[in-house]
């Protein structure tokens, strides 16, 4: 560890106010910002509407296409949502403490990414005035959602993840809201002394929270895994060449840390420019997660060798078209950017340098963030195109509608992001503190 | 769905604002408008059924009307009747939208020459309309001329006396564009008769067609279809088409011959002198012109080889029951009527006349204008010789643009009255547009073939504010002070009729017919000094040949507004909604032509722009559009607002200004191939709207076929040892060796028992079983199931991208085969079904399961639109509303609607249903004499039009039921049942009527 | 009763300075920490805590309700499904699962504020802004003489401030 | 919490229990026939005196002989003018008062050749059949499902909240699916998605 010379916090007060200087308030850069992406986000409301009250004609999905950027969409955010649990939970089981610095981060954009991505499939589904015809509650017609349709697992997958989460994250949140609620000294205090429900932090509380935290983190390992599978599954259960394949759960689930990752690098290495933080995301930091991202990326890329192998080797004709037409087909460009994003692009990441070098990472980790885009398109649209009957083959090409709400949904995401960054920590405070703590007390052993 | 209120068009019969509904703060009200005096047969909610006949074409077949409340919702063939024996073609099927076109002209107009040099027509009063009317003619006694369609019976009788009453006696033209005046002049030349015999298709076992298309529009299409499945029931008959274009007719038949475009003419003679050699009948008169011409020696000029002809030649001699058909409109030359006399030659020496080919009972065109005739009205219109034309039932503005009658109308010396009920080309110059009712509006009565004489009845009360023109002119020449038969059109039918029993008898029963017998005819002398040589074709012969051939299903252009014609994909290239210049890909390529490209094409008739489209049902070296698309828009002066953009657009090309207006000497026809065109490509790229984008089935087993000499030893499905043709299981090196090559027979199947796809306790499992040998790629079945399921027009925008709603399609499978055999197959496809359905289990909302009867069944108001469904059947069966297209139908179509199927709203799923509502009904029925329902009671929509009873419908769980007898027999298999979803539709094999090598 | 406040400035300090109180017969203590510290947690040697009992009875909860709901619907009105029972288990194991994490989940958080909050709700008055910060408190709840003993085992105990709050 | 903090929130609390009982009651409620009316008609037609019982002075008519089709078709149908005029050609004035102008009405739409624009009391939505006949012909009184239609002196639809046993005790409401399905289960009539929806 000798190549970071990086400053380091002196005391568990500095830790306060390099961290709860981010709530102080904002620059006119942060407002623009702020009503930029706010701006966006009425755009894609406006799409959305029109869209609802016409149909779902100014879409550009057709027979036999019926799903395009909205799935895509939806699977992107809800891979997104990934990263902030395995930090949050799978790390904190593992005790691989280099996680603490990053995990707020995360977490914030698991519940976020979650929020959006539950926010997809009604923006896909043709009446979603009728959305509740999926959810199981007792009504006068007597009538009940399929339990074995895949969509309804996701239902039950994607809100069980989102609450979840959203706990995971508030437990994790209520200590630094007591720090807030101690410190900062505007309007904000009241909201802080209610959000943090009463924290004082004494030892009784301590104990019942690191048991919650234990058995949140537990009961999060597995349910962050099974999401994604099940959103695979929405895939794999079909009978759709190119979609049904056993490969997919972890396929998509290592697909969903690695684009996880890289939304973390690049929604935080900004964030560290801006407010200072470099003490406390530093560079071991983005070391271990550049390691992560070797690791799901050689997943990723297996998996693609794997699909195009058992296409081939299956002798199966319909999984042979299919990758075939998904290799040199139609749409053959994206295909290529998602295996040049998700494959190639991270390859430089085996050096050290690379993974040290912030600027590196962060470029890197937006090719990922496209080249995981695609991979849903490639996956969904190409599947589609060229099923069974090759007298119902047919194209798809996205409209303006969808690509408005796209834009919209990651406008939102930052919007929700930047306005989260002046309401609470941004990098959990007393766990950097429980590190510093650690630090210290190795210190005065050794 | 609640945007469109059907319940609510259910109780307001006659009246057309039922859903008058006020916007109170809460709920809007809804009104009940009951009759006034209820008509005694009318029961509200359940159907009545008409006889009456379908005008649509010359054919004039008899139909049944299902009316609901007074108005007609679907059209089937009547079953009693003496052609359409309960079926009907595509365009009878949607006949009845040219009545609720909303588009059609709302009452009386005239035209309004404004001061900028525009035109307008405004509406006016029929007294006014009337008052110019009788004033024109009272100018120009003496010079009022009668342009009408085919016209027989008491109309056209009644017609002939109003213009004797005018003074004009005689000055009247029947005018259709495909008027058989080769034929009528070639039977002439060889049998000294101008009469059209029948052509009994139905017992031909050997059948060769000269470029007829004899089941689109060839005299009587749906007679000749009903009569082709006859003979080729179980892999019987053999077809044979000459011709430069694999046509509708053409992918029907086993082996097309391709000679160069004008040489046909030589083939059939050459065959004809073949078979005479081989059978020894060669008439004396003939015998010098037949040896002259042998299958050797025309052999260079036709590119067809001497050996191929004369093993066709062999197989005439060696038939019982041979028969030739003479050309169509597509090959018809210059010399259109010698080349016809050849073909009637080749009936005469192969034995058909009198078998096959009997004279006697005759269609009845005698009195249908030759072209000439027309260009000869021009003639006389240019020259002042005609005051007044009355344009009724005819459009020589759209197909006739060669003899100028458009211009001499516009050039203001005649005064020109048109009756048409819809805008079209010709009334558009019109001086005064006094509209008719349409066919089902309206009386009348038709004799299409001697001896049938069929009644038309109107089958609901005017929509708009229209006249019986053949009333009107009773009215007109009694207002100058004529004697004509006193009392409105149905009193002078029923007296033409006999009286009121008979009248009332022939109008239960759909008119009266009885069989005329046949005449014996005998070689005319002239005969043999027919000459048989081809005329050259005009412009550069390096150019590509210009074929103009008949729409199979816009006719010539007069069925171009109803919009669900134009969505249905033509048959053979699967477009829609316009035209297209077809060429082979071959000649694409040397022309440096893609798919897509706007070319100018260009002949001494003409010059049009237009997209081309590769494929390979054309000979090389042809360009070939259809006629019937470049219509005027569906809005005439005064655009329509909110009707969708499509409202205003003009589709394709009219190819009839291509022509150019040679006429055959001999007949006086239009010389349809006449010449080569110039291409000249623009290299602007236009989209195709096309419905399937690949002809190539990849071995996937959709359409499969076997070829007749393995037809005996094929086994049936799931039989011991069965190999011919199924899966082949257990035969490790065929999967490996199929692997390889792609080819998905190799897949396992297991085996189910798809009877047993229903409640235990349910007496039904419904199932469908579809012929593909019989199976022509007609389209009937989907304009059926359009009319019975309300199935919405989506237009061109959304087609384009792929957004059709039908509920069936007609997949075309073209396989490479050697030599020249034609092997089209024709995959009707709709919802299978499925006993393990795959849409079912991943619908989230439960809009889709599987009933006790064996349905899967939809239930749109259930549905939430998450599309999975769709994307998870194999057999892309399923269509989704991308918007609310029953908001864009106005008023009147709306009242076409049926009632028993709901309107679905945007968002929502909808399949096949396999005519659930039919089912429900018959359910009714015999619930109410509490038994079940009988083997064919209830029949679905597609399966009651097919004219080739591809179709077949019923209760698996009733072994002696016709479907479950049908799925046993050794041709049937299912498609992709590898994939295990126990489909209830099962497929025959279509039987390739080849020699195996 | 008042509560005797002792100051500190690390965990390991404030560990010590409970241990010596629990010595000194001291029982009801309290600390407060801007971290969790284990070595505070063994001095007050307080047991296990109850959240993970909630949690085993949410999981329970949650996958006995999700696979009964699943079958009881399926028979409430039965529709055959792309050919397969009316009620299908391995499909249900989905549900069952998400179900058993969520009520896991909502349940352990209920606990924890149920036991972490609402019943710790009172006794704060000694409460520092400073201890979410970088200061350690050490509670002793006490009355008459025990006040001073407790303040002068706090002083020893290396407090940097030592205050008596009364409640 | 102080005394008076405390004493608003059980006020608060008391308010919210107060209106979720209210609701719930009101929603429970049986409405009397005398409470209830339909909207106004064209004409203020008497069901009560022409179908009421014969023993109360009324005329006793037979629902069927006016609304025959429900026997027969889909819709059970007002009926047609003429019918109206198979008695009021003689009938020119009734009992009750202002029964001549009523009467006078029919006699005047008649002679306009209108209909009568009756307002719709039952409505079904668009994607329901409902086939009158299979109903009266498995012998459902038309009360079963109209209410006491001869004790009206102007239509009205009568509110009917059943509470079912398919759907968790949610109650449902006239011509709402879970009203008709709990007949259906009852009758063992057929509980297919397609007998009704197509």
């Amino acid at each position: 560890m000798a190549a970071i010379t990086e400053p380091v916090p002196q005391t568990p007060d500095q830790i306060n106010d390099d961290i709860l200087r981010v709530l102080e308030p904002p620059t006119p850069l942060y407002v623009l910002g702020v009503l930029f992406c706010a701006t966006l986000v009425g755009i894609g409301l406006v799409a959305f509407l029109y869209q609802t009250y016409w149909g779902m004609g100014p879409t550009g999905l057709t027979h036999p296409v019926m799903w395009g950027v909205y799935i895509t969409t939806f699977v992107f955010w809800v891979g997104i949502a990934h990263a902030g649990t395995l930090i949050s939970a799978i790390l904190y089981l593992f005790r691989a403490k280099w996680r603490n610095a990053v995990n707020r981060g995360a977490e914030s954009m698991t519940v976020f990414a979650v929020l959006i991505a539950a926010m997809f499939p009604l923006i896909h589904i043709g009446r979603v005035y009728k959305f509740y015809f999926m959810v199981p509650y007792p009504n006068q017609r007597g009538l009940w959602p399929n339990f074995k349709s895949p969509l309804v697992w996701d239902l039950f997958a994607i809100n069980t993840y989102m609450l979840v989460s959203i706990m995971f994250f508030f437990v994790g949140l209520i200590p630094d809201f007591a720090a807030a609620r101690d410190r900062v000294r505007d309007w904000r205090r009241h909201l802080y002394r209610v959000l943090a429900l009463g924290w004082r932090g004494s030892s009784e509380q301590w104990r019942h929270w690191s048991r919650t935290v234990l058995h949140l983190s537990g009961l999060s390992t597995p349910l962050v895994l099974s999401v994604h599978s099940v959103v695979s599954w929405d895939f794999a259960t079909s009978l759709v060449p190119g979609w049904h394949t056993t490969i997919f759960a972890p396929y998509f689930v290592a697909g969903a840390i690695f684009s996880g990752i890289a939304m973390v690098i690049t929604v935080l290495v900004p964030v560290r420019k801006a407010f200072g933080l470099e003490a406390y995301l530093r560079k071991e930091h983005f070391d271990n997660m550049g390691k992560l991202i070797l690791l799901t990326s050689s997943i990723v890329g297996y998996a693609y060798g794997m699909e195009y192998f058992m296409a081939w080797y299956s002798a199966n004709p319909y999984e042979q078209m299919s990758f075939w037409f998904r290799g040199f087909g139609y749409h053959w460009t994206s295909t290529w950017i998602m295996i040049s994003c998700n494959v190639l692009s991270p390859l430089p990441l085996w050096f050290k340098w690379c993974r040290t070098n912030v600027a590196w990472m962060w470029v890197t980790s937006i090719f990922i963030n496209i080249g995981m885009w695609f991979e849903r398109y490639v996956i969904i649209m190409t599947g589609l195109s060229h099923e069974y009957d090759p007298a119902a083959w047919g194209y798809y090409v996205p409209s303006v509608v969808e690509l408005t709400v796209l834009v919209a949904s990651f406008a939102l995401f930052l919007t929700m992001f930047l306005v989260f960054l002046r309401l609470a920590p941004v990098i959990a405070l007393q766990e950097v503190k429980e590190l510093w703590y650690e630090a210290r007390s190795q210190k005065g052993h050794h | 769905m609640p945007e469109i209120d059907r319940r609510d068009f259910l109780k307001i019969v006659g009246m057309t604002a039922g859903a008058a509904a006020t916007v109170a703060c809460k709920e809007p009200i809804h009104h009940i408008i009951p009759y006034l005096n209820q008509p005694e047969e009318v029961v509200p909610g359940i159907a009545t059924y008409y006889n009456t006949t379908c005008r649509i074409c010359p054919a004039a077949c008899s139909v049944r009307v299902k009316t609901r409340e007074g108005r007609p919702i679907k059209v089937d063939g009547n079953p009693d009747g003496p052609l359409a024996r309960g079926h009907l073609c595509v365009r009878g099927e949607l006949g009845l939208m040219r009545t609720y076109d909303h588009t059609r002209f709302k009452g009386p107009m005239k035209r309004v020459d404004n001061a900028d040099g525009s035109v307008a027509h405004v509406p006016v009063t029929w007294e006014e309309g009337m008052t110019l009317l009788v004033e024109s003619l009272r100018a120009n006694a003496g010079k009022v001329f009668f342009l009408g369609g085919h016209q027989t019976g008491t109309c056209d009788a009644l017609i002939d006396q109003a213009l004797a009453a005018l003074g004009s006696a005689g000055q009247r033209l029947r005018f259709e564009p495909y008027a058989y005046e080769a034929l009528r002049s070639a039977d002439e030349l060889v049998f000294g008769t101008r009469a059209v015999p029948q052509f009994k298709i139905g017992e031909a076992d050997v059948l060769v067609a000269f470029g007829t298309d004899f089941l689109e529009t060839w005299l009587s299409p749906l007679a000749n279809q009903i009569s082709f499945s006859d003979a080729r029931r179980d892999g019987g008959g053999y077809a044979i088409f000459v011709g430069p274009r694999l046509g509708l007719s053409a992918a029907n038949t086993d082996q097309w011959l391709a000679p160069t475009p004008g040489t046909e003419v030589l083939v059939a003679i050459a065959l004809a002198s073949e078979v005479a050699r081989r059978k020894g009948t060669a008439p004396d008169a003939l015998r010098a012109v037949l040896a002259k011409y042998t299958a050797a020696s025309v052999a260079e000029r036709t590119g067809i080889a001497a050996a191929q002809l004369e093993k066709i030649a062999e197989r005439i001699a060696n038939a019982s029951a041979p028969l030739a058909l003479p050309p169509g409109v597509e090959v018809q030359g210059t010399n259109a009527a010698r080349f016809a006399a050849a073909v009637q030659i080749l009936n005469v020496v192969s034995g058909a006349v009198g078998k096959t080919l009997v004279f006697g009972p005759d269609h009845n065109l005698g009195e249908l204008a030759r072209f000439q005739d027309l260009s000869e009205l021009a003639g006389k219109m240019r020259g002042g010789e005609v005051g007044v034309l009355l344009v009724h039932d005819a459009n020589p503005a759209l197909t006739a643009p060669q003899v100028g009658i458009a211009d001499a109308i516009a050039s203001g010396k005649v005064f020109t009255v048109s009756f048409a009920s819809a805008p079209d080309e010709t009334s558009k110059l019109a001086n005064l547009i006094l509209p008719d009712h349409t066919a089902y509006e309206s009386w009348g009565d038709v004799e299409p073939v001697l001896g049938v004489k069929l009644l038309q009845q109107p089958m609901l009360r005017p929509l708009f504010d229209t006249r019986a023109t053949v009333e009107l002119l009773l009215d007109a020449a009694r207002t100058l002070g004529a004697t004509v038969p006193e009392g409105n059109l149905r009193e002078q039918l029923r007296a033409a009729w006999g009286g009121q029993s008979s009248f009332d008898a022939a109008l239960a029963r759909g008119g009266s017919w009885q069989n005329v017998g046949a005449t014996s005819v005998g070689l005319a002398a002239g005969a043999g000094a027919i000459d048989f040589e081809p005329t050259a074709l005009a412009g550069n012969s390096a150019d590509p040949v210009l074929v103009v051939y008949p729409s199979h299903q816009l006719y010539d252009g007069r069925l171009a507004r109803v919009q669900a014609l134009q969505e249905i994909p033509d048959p053979v290239t699967k477009t829609m909604w316009g035209s297209y210049a077809e060429i082979h890909p071959e000649t694409a390529t040397a022309l440096g032509v893609e798919l897509g490209d706007v070319l100018v094409v260009s002949t001494e008739g003409g010059e049009v722009e237009i997209t081309a489209y590769p494929h390979t049902a054309i000979r090389p070296g042809v360009i070939a559009i259809q006629v019937g698309h470049g219509t005027v828009p569906r809005d005439l002066d005064a655009p329509l607002s909110g009707q969708g953009t499509w409202g205003r657009e003009v589709f394709g090309v009219n190819a009839f200004q291509l022509i150019p207006g040679k006429l055959d000497p001999e007949s006086g026809a239009l010389a349809w191939l006449s010449t080569h065109a110039t291409v000249k490509n623009t290299k602007v790229r236009a989209n195709v709207i096309r419905a399937q984008i690949t002809f190539d089935q990849e071995d996937r087993g959709f359409g499969k076929a076997v070829a007749l000499s393995a037809l005996p030893s094929l086994k049936p499905w799931g039989a011991e040892g069965d190999e011919g043709g199924h899966e082949k299981k257990g035969d490790p090196e065929h999967a490996a060796a199929a692997a390889w090559q792609g080819d998905a027979e190799h897949l396992l199947i297991k085996q189910y028992d798809p009877a047993a796809d229903a409640g235990e306790t349910s007496p039904y499992r419904w199932g469908m079983s579809i012929d593909q040998d019989a199976c022509t790629g007609c389209n009937a079945c989907i304009a059926a199931c359009i009319t019975e399921n309300n199935i919405p027009v989506v237009g061109p925008t959304n087609v384009r991208i792929g957004r059709e709603m039908h509920w069936m399609r007609i997949e075309r499978y073209v396989e490479v085969t050697d030599e020249n055999e034609v092997d089209v197959r024709h995959t009707p496809m709709l919802c299978q079904h499925c006993g393990a359905a795959p849409c079912e289990s991943v619908c989230p909302a439960l809009a889709t399961y599987h009933s006790m009867e064996g349905l899967n069944v939809m239930v749109p108001n259930r549905c939430i639109g998450t599309r999975f469904c769709a994307n998870n059947c194999p057999y892309k069966a399923r269509r989704f509303n991308h918007w609310s297209y029953n908001w864009y139908v106005p008023e009147p179509e709306n009242l076409s609607l049926n009632p028993d199927v709901m309107v679905r709203a945007k968002g929502v799923m909808e399949k096949c249903t396999f005519c659930v509502q039919r089912i429900n009904g018959a359910k009714d029925v015999a619930k109410r004499e509490n038994r079940i329902v009988r083997d064919g009671e209830v029949q679905v929509a597609c399966a009651e039009a097919c004219p080739s009873h591809a179709i077949t419908f019923g209760n698996l769980r009733d072994p002696e039921s016709a479907v479950s007898k049908v799925r046993t027999i050794p041709r049937a298999y299912r498609i992709l049942e590898h994939l295990y979803t126990r489909p209830a539709v099962s497929y025959l094999m279509s039987v390739r009527r080849v020699e195996e090598a | 009763m008042a509560q005797v406040l002792g100051i500190l400035k690390t965990p390991e300090d404030t560990a010590a300075a409970l241990r010596s109180l629990k010595e000194a017969g001291f029982s009801e203590l309290e600390a407060y920490s801007p971290v969790p510290y284990h070595g505070i947690e063994e001095a007050l040697d307080r047991g296990p805590s109850m959240v993970r009992l909630f949690t085993l009875i949410g999981c329970l909860t949650g996958v006995s309700f999700g696979y009964f709901m699943q079958i009881w619907v399926a028979y409430d009105w039965p529709l055959v499904i792309g050919g397969k029972p009316f009620a299908s288990i391995p499909a249900y194991t989905i549900i069952g699962f998400e179900l058993n994490i969520l009520l896991g989940a909502l349940f352990t958080v209920l606990s924890l504020m149920f036991f972490g909050m609402w019943k710790t709700r009172k006794g704060h008055d000694a409460y520092q802004p400073g201890f979410s910060g970088d200061l350690f408190g050490c509670v002793v709840s006490c009355q008459g003489d025990q006040i001073a003993r407790a303040q002068d085992l706090l002083k020893r105990s290396g407090c940097t401030e030592v205050r008596v709050v009364e409640s | 919490m102080e005394p008076r903090k405390r004493s608003l929130v059980a006020l608060g609390l008391i308010g919210v229990c107060a209106f979720v009982l209210t609701a719930t009651a009101a929603s429970l409620y049986e409405y009397t026939p005398e409470e209830l009316t339909g909207p106004e008609q064209p004409i203020a037609f008497n069901h009560q005196i022409h179908a009421g019982a014969i023993e109360d002075g009324n005329l006793g008519i037979q629902c069927l002989y006016c609304h025959g089709p429900a026997s027969l078709g889909w819709s059970a149908t007002v009926p047609p003018v003429s019918t109206c005029l198979g008695c009021h050609t003689h009938i020119k004035s009734g009992r009750t008062e202002g029964s001549a102008e009523e009467i006078a009405k029919i006699h005047e739409f008649a002679a306009k050749g209108d209909s009568i624009p009756w307002v719709r009391i039952h409505h079904l939505p668009d994607y329901v059949q409902f086939k009158h006949m299979r109903h009266v012909q498995a012998g459902v009184q038309c009360q079963e499902c109209h209410g006491d239609v001869q004790d009206m002196k102007r239509v009205y639809l009568v509110p009917q909240m059943q509470i079912t046993k398919r759907s968790l005790f949610t109650p449902s409401q006239k011509l709402e699916m879970g009203w008709c399905m709990e007949c259906h289960l009852q009758r063992g009539a057929p509980d297919d998605c397609a007998a009704c929806h197509y």
